[in-house]
């Protein structure tokens, strides 16, 4: 199914990545956006205020998060593509609702820019400090996809793919950008209508009476009716059986709940996305995503010119995690660099993943901020150096930590 | 010709022993009105005859959840709408400390709503000063449920198109004791509100009608601050005691200010001993 | 904060998990719950409620989960311990407030009676399915203490453990326990007061003007006061610098928050503890936590006199993790087992921790009931014949 | 079945709406089986969410008729039910409000009058009437379960009213596991006995109190447009001809219409 003309704003832009996912959502065929305001992810909904009419689509401010991602988890069995945009705060308020989302497999989307945290943290700075949360944030066992683009272009294409991933999986897509990518301001390029591939709602289409609301297809996915359809559904937020009845029997859980994570783990090689450059014979590997991507390229290309023979991994998809591709890599590399502007959360899962074959040097960074490259730099040659295996995480000590903490610095307002 | 010799005096501020004059200058804009309800507080505490060491002042987010971080007092700056919630907690765990809430209206009404509520239903002993400039301005000027029918703001951007709501009434039909309405203009009754409702037993809502030149005023072509003043001079009628159904506010409608509600309710901690 | 012996109910009781967590509370010198309904936690508040007159305790029960843990907060810093009680959906709507309690290092107890979920989930039915969430669930980067008992008098022990571990390392501290260990009734040892060791609050003393909220000590632990004792401090949950005044750049947020996490990292073997049984000599070893940990020393038993060489590792504290012991072990044994009544949590610190050194089993545990040891059993015979080291978990039904 | 389900039922035929258009967010458990005799769409969704939840299939299907039953409207969904009446959300919220909630083991609820409650509760119950009346609700009425007639009569008037409507019914202690249908009978007979239908009463005097009599009945009955009227008035008015109103869609079955009002928007293929 192709992108509707009358939704996409064709052509060559100059604007931030809020704007450019605003448009992304529009394009996508969203018609359905409840959000509330908070910095620094509130230019995605002006935008899509901005531009909704254009697209018959709505956008509604709700009283709280809360509200903002329910409203769109019963539009999304409505019928139309919905998706919500918050940042740090909010999405900790989301988080109940996102496990219902999970249990009732409704397709949405979340953007979140993540910015400075824990709790209200530094709102108008950039942060990756909420990787683990969009994968383990809500209660109980539950699995999600999470992308992080690392420009306002991608911020355009992944918002377009969220949604496709979300229609195609039955599960929340968690768009896990920053502060830095989305007050970035690029070049975008829209393409036509007829260039944007959709993935339509896995909508039943047989009698009425027969429908099942959660009755698996082959790759364990259940196909979707309208609310107000006359399917007279009933979708429970209780662990339920395929018609959508609550269970208390001893197979509930390896049976019907067993199904919401098997769903993506066992579509885990078609989900997954990523971008590699001389990864085989590379002695040192950089695992980044988001912006630390974008800045973990110039430690690398001053480490290829001192002859360090480098590669780079780049996670676009970072929930599920790429378990495989990793333990491969452990296995013919030296060590790993995992540079991200946190304190070591997706650098755990890189140490998970090696088995103890290659080293795991995390560059970590507080936030408000993106990590100096030269730090990436300074711990690849450390890692490059490194003859014996270390266990566990090496946390690199960043120049910003030396210069905090040792002397007397004294900070300034 | 002998020049007169004048002793060099210490500068002193008059708020000195409530603000925290190591955070001034603060971060409002010129023309905001939030300095000025701030003024009319710490005069209330000044003459109040309180002992301020007593006394916790509790900001959610926002431009007014700033206000927490310059009121010397202890202080805490916590999450978006939950300052109610946060000061319930203080308040019950020691009934001896007055609480007072200083924050915004969508801070305390959209996303607070149901802490509001609920704490004037349980008649918590608190004051709760809610600054109502009709828009969120820390985010940039996003509609606030406060903000009038058609009226521009970012996330509504061809004009708002939900009713506002009557914070009085709200407060009134949740079981609030203490019910007052001033705009800034009216900073010497505004004080006497603080220092009445500092001074009452129970749920207090004292609403305070502020400028917001920046994000309300400039994009609705009203002016600035002055101008906004001006305007609260010519289309302002006190009317004490009146029923607070009738207190909606349009888009640069008549504003009706005064002291609504003054009652006697049990508070929570009265009921529980 | 006072030594206050009211609360210690001295003498052998029968109590349920619950029940236990409430007296426990209680001994500690808590003094405030507050809290919002929610199955199967009601019997904590229920306990507590019908104990705190004779005791001088205070509650309120608020409109929801977000304003319960808001209110402990606000509550801890009047001096009075304060905890709440929920169970998986309120402890997802506690989420952002637990931010807050990091971020303004706010001593408090979260109690955690885990059920099925997502969602709604069954909430009659016991699970282990939020101790990823107690270690992750909030924005941010930040550390955290969880604890997990496995039957109602370490419910007791652990409830005042708690409060010890968030007053000297003021941080909040999750009590992860389950539906089963929560409604089972055994007996429960209550102490006298002069034997239950209380952590007293790190107070300031010292020239009242001089105070600074976060000015830490050399541990990375700031001290604290009382709310109306004339010290007119501020704190935010914004990026802050000693004074708690706001600093937004890159320096203060590093100034900020790499304490957060250091001040656990950096004491991690202070803070852990794990009960080892059998250890020395195991070819696999068992690690659990919680009400599966009952099962596990059964099966660990039942197969020692199969002949099976096998150890327990029981986790009292299962954040911060015991990653040096795991590392350690790992490299002694062939396997370790880890059953869990979830898809999957743990185990993956396991698999994290053991390097490649030992394989890691995980046992999907609970289906049969929680005390049944077949799904453990069987995977132990499979660990034990297991000679090479695999990659990845090994999952068997 | 229970006393509420068959005055629902009769409400929706009289009001001579197609159960199928009717959807019912709810925080309280349905049985299946009542589902299917009412032949309507039932969500069970979170605790305090359901009117959120009812908003998001209202605006993304304006052709839906959407009847939130909420047992927790006061406490967790308490803003929700604020915001919902000042936007005039076209909604029928019933609030089954009873008293004493079993289904968390007698604890008070904001609505749970001090003589009632099991505990001694230091609290006051909501007026709901006059909450919803005050911000900004079109049609207000309280009735006890046994007043399953005039609990058909004002569901069906309700329903054929545009914006927020609320209906609370006094059941004590539906039960959690068993549902909306276990009602404590003796308790109902008592509120019926003591309670008094007075019509277009103020609201403000409707507070439910241990010493008088509970006052039942149809308070507030008013016209006011709804957010949506509002939203297609005010963008015509700014952007003009190009602007298309945002508009109800035909529930089609196959049509997979992905967007409201923009069939071709959507994937027919699906």
């Amino acid at each position: 199914m192709k992108a509707n003309p009358k939704d996409v704003l064709t052509g060559v832009h100059y604007i931030d990545g809020d704007v450019a996912s605003g448009y992304g959502i529009l394009a996508a065929g969203c018609k359905f956006v409840a959000g509330y305001p908070i910095t620094p992810s509130t230019e995605t909904a002006e935008t899509f205020a901005r531009v909704a009419p254009k697209g018959n689509a709505m956008f509604i401010q709700m009283e709280d998060e809360l509200a903002s991602i329910s409203a769109v988890i019963g539009a999304s069995f409505a019928g139309v593509k919905s998706m919500t945009i918050t940042s740090g705060p909010g999405y900790s308020l989301m988080m109940d609702a996102i496990g219902f989302g999970a249990m009732l497999e409704s397709p949405f989307v979340l953007l979140n820019i993540q910015r400075g945290g824990p709790s209200t943290g530094a709102p108008t700075k950039t942060g990756q400090a909420d990787m683990m949360q969009s994968r383990w944030g809500s209660h109980g066992d539950y699995e999600i996809i999470a992308i992080s683009p690392d420009s306002p272009q991608e911020l355009f294409d992944y918002t377009i793919k969220a949604f496709n991933l979300a229609e195609m999986y039955r599960c929340p897509v968690m768009i896990m950008s920053d502060e830095c990518v989305g007050h970035m301001t690029e070049k975008v390029v829209i393409p036509p209508a007829e260039e944007i591939e959709l993935e339509p709602r896995r909508l039943y289409d047989g009698p009425p009476s027969e429908y099942l609301p959660f009755k698996p297809d082959d790759d364990f996915i259940p196909k979707m009716a309208k609310a107000g359809a006359g399917y007279n559904l009933y979708i429970s937020g209780h662990v339920h059986d395929e018609r959508g009845y609550p269970v208390i029997n001893e197979k509930f859980k390896s049976v019907y709940l067993r199904r919401l994570v098997d769903k993506i783990r066992r579509n885990k090689e078609k989900i997954i996305e990523l971008k590699e450059e001389y990864t085989d014979d590379a002695e040192v590997i950089v695992v980044s995503y988001g912006i630390s991507s974008r800045v973990a390229v110039r430690g690398i290309e001053k480490a290829r010119k001192k002859g360090i023979k480098i590669g780079n991994l780049r996670l676009v998809t970072v929930w599920p995690f790429p378990d495989e591709k990793i333990i491969n890599l452990a296995k013919t590399t030296k060590a790993f660099v995992v540079p991200e502007i946190n304190h070591g959360q997706i650098a755990f899962e890189v140490e998970r993943c090696c088995h103890g074959k290659a080293n795991v040097v995390l560059v970590p960074h507080s936030g408000a901020g993106v990590h100096n490259p030269d730090d990436i730099y300074d711990a690849i040659v450390l890692a490059a150096k490194e003859k014996k295996k270390i266990e566990g995480i090496v946390e690199y000590k960043t120049k910003l930590e030396k210069l905090v903490f040792e002397g007397d610095y004294k900070l300034k307002e | 010709m002998e020049t007169l010799k004048t002793k060099k005096m210490k500068e002193v501020h008059p708020m000195e022993n409530v603000l925290r004059m190591d955070r001034i200058p603060h971060i409002w804009c010129p023309g905001c009105g939030i300095g000025l309800a701030v003024t009319a507080f710490a005069a209330a505490l000044e003459k109040a005859k309180i002992d301020l060491n007593k006394v916790a002042i509790v900001s959610g987010i926002g431009c007014t959840g700033r206000v927490a971080g310059y009121v010397k007092l202890d202080s805490f700056h916590t999450t978006h709408g939950r300052a109610i919630a946060f000061a319930t907690g203080i308040k019950v765990a020691n009934p001896d400390i007055k609480v007072v809430v200083f924050s915004g209206d969508g801070d305390l009404i959209s996303i607070g709503g149901n802490h509001f509520i609920h704490a004037a239903r349980r008649n918590i002993d608190m004051l709760v000063i809610c600054v109502n400039n009709f828009i969120y301005a820390m985010t940039g000027g996003q509609v606030a449920p406060t903000t009038p029918l058609a009226v521009y703001a970012t996330t509504c951007p061809f004009g708002s198109v939900e009713p506002p709501i009557n914070i009085p009434y709200l407060a009134d039909s949740s079981g609030a004791v203490y019910v007052a309405r001033w705009t800034t203009l009216h900073i010497r009754r505004l004080t006497n509100s603080f220092i009445e409702a500092l001074n009452k037993k129970g749920f207090s809502v004292v609403e305070v009608i502020s400028p917001c030149p920046q994000y309300y005023s400039r994009v609705n072509r009203l002016g600035d601050g002055l101008d906004m003043m001006k305007f609260y001079h010519d289309n302002t009628e006190i009317r004490h005691g009146e029923d607070t159904k009738n207190l909606d506010i349009g888009f640069q409608s008549k504003i009706i200010m005064g002291k609504f509600i003054d009652r006697e309710r049990p508070s929570y901690t009265e009921r529980f001993d | 904060m006072k030594k206050d012996p009211k609360g210690v109910l001295i003498g052998s009781h029968y109590l349920s998990g619950n029940q236990a967590c409430a007296e426990g509370a209680l001994s500690a010198g808590c003094r405030l719950l507050s809290f919002y309904p929610i199955m199967p936690a009601l019997e904590v508040s229920e306990r507590f409620l019908s104990r705190a007159k004779q005791v001088g305790a205070t509650f309120i029960q608020m409109e929801d989960e977000i304003s319960a843990l808001a209110a402990v907060l606000g509550a801890s810093w009047t001096g009075k311990k304060s905890m709440t009680v929920t169970s998986g959906p309120g402890l997802s709507l506690m989420m952002e407030h637990l931010g807050l309690g990091v971020m303004l290092e706010t001593p408090c107890v979260i109690v955690d009676i885990q059920s099925v979920g997502p969602g709604l989930g069954l909430p009659n039915r016991p699970s282990q399915g939020d101790m990823m969430q107690a270690r992750w669930g909030s924005h941010g980067d930040y550390e955290i203490i969880a604890l997990a008992p496995s039957s109602p008098q370490e419910m007791f022990n652990f409830t005042i453990k708690a409060f010890n571990l968030s007053e000297r390392y003021r941080v909040p501290v999750a009590v992860m326990s389950d539906e089963y260990v929560a409604h089972l009734k055994e007996e429960v040892v209550i102490p006298p007061a002069n034997e239950i060791e209380i952590e007293p609050r790190r107070y300031y003393e010292g020239p009242k003007d001089r105070y600074l909220p976060f000015k830490r000590d050399e541990d990375l632990v700031p001290r604290m006061v009382d709310i109306g004792e004339g010290y007119k401090f501020h704190v935010t949950g914004l990026t802050h610098d000693d004074r708690g005044y706001p600093i937004m750049n890159e320096e203060c947020q590093e100034y900020n928050v790499h304490p957060l996490v250091r001040k656990i990292r950096n004491y991690v073997e202070n803070i852990v503890e794990v009960q080892e049984t059998h250890v020395e000599d195991a070819e696999v070893i068992i690690i659990s936590y919680g009400a599966t940990s009952r099962a596990a020393l059964k099966a660990m038993e039942q197969a020692r006199s199969s002949g099976i060489k096998v150890g327990s590792l029981k986790l009292a504290t299962v954040w911060p993790f015991p990653e040096k012991r795991v590392a350690e072990l790992a490299k002694k044994v062939k396997a370790f087992a880890v059953p869990e009544m979830n898809f999957g949590q743990i185990v993956l610190e396991v698999e994290r921790c053991s390097h490649g050194n030992a394989n890691v089993f995980f046992v999907h545990h609970g289906e049969k009931g929680v005390e049944n040891t077949d799904n453990i059993l069987s995977a132990v015979k499979q660990a034990a014949q297991q000679n090479t080291v695999k990659d990845g978990i090994i999952e068997c039904e | 079945m229970s006393l509420i389900i068959t005055a629902f039922a009769q409400g929706i035929e009289k009001s001579g709406i197609k159960p199928a258009e009717v959807c019912v967010p709810s925080d309280i458990p349905f049985e299946p089986d009542v589902v299917k005799q009412l032949g309507i769409d039932y969500f069970h969704t979170i605790r305090g969410r359901a009117i959120v939840f009812g908003t998001g299939l209202k605006l993304a299907n304006l052709a839906l008729k959407v009847v939130p039953v909420v047992g927790d409207l006061m406490t967790l969904g308490g803003n929700h039910f604020v915001h919902a009446s000042r936007r005039n959300m076209e909604l029928l919220v019933i609030c089954v409000n009873n008293f004493i909630y079993k289904k968390i083991g007698g604890k008070s609820i904001p609505s749970t009058s001090p003589v009632f409650s099991l505990y001694s509760t230091f609290e006051e119950p909501f007026n709901i009437p006059h909450l919803g009346n005050s911000c900004g609700a079109i049609y207000t009425a309280r009735w006890t379960a046994l007043h399953t007639d005039e609990i058909a009569i004002s569901i069906a008037e309700a329903l054929n009213k545009r914006g927020l409507s609320v209906i609370e019914i006094l059941a004590p202690g539906p039960d959690y596991y068993t549902g909306i249908n276990n009602i404590n009978s003796d308790l109902v007979k008592f509120y019926h006995e003591n309670s008094e239908i007075k019509n277009n009463e103020d609201p403000r005097n409707v507070g439910i109190t241990p010493e008088e009599n509970i006052v039942v009945g149809k308070f507030t009955d008013k016209e006011r447009p709804t957010f949506i009227d509002v939203y297609n008035a005010q963008l015509s008015k700014v952007i003009g001809d190009k602007f298309t109103p945002y508009g109800p869609v035909q529930t089609s079955r196959s049509g997979a219409g992905l967007g409201t009002g923009q069939n071709e928007s959507g994937g027919k293929n699906g």
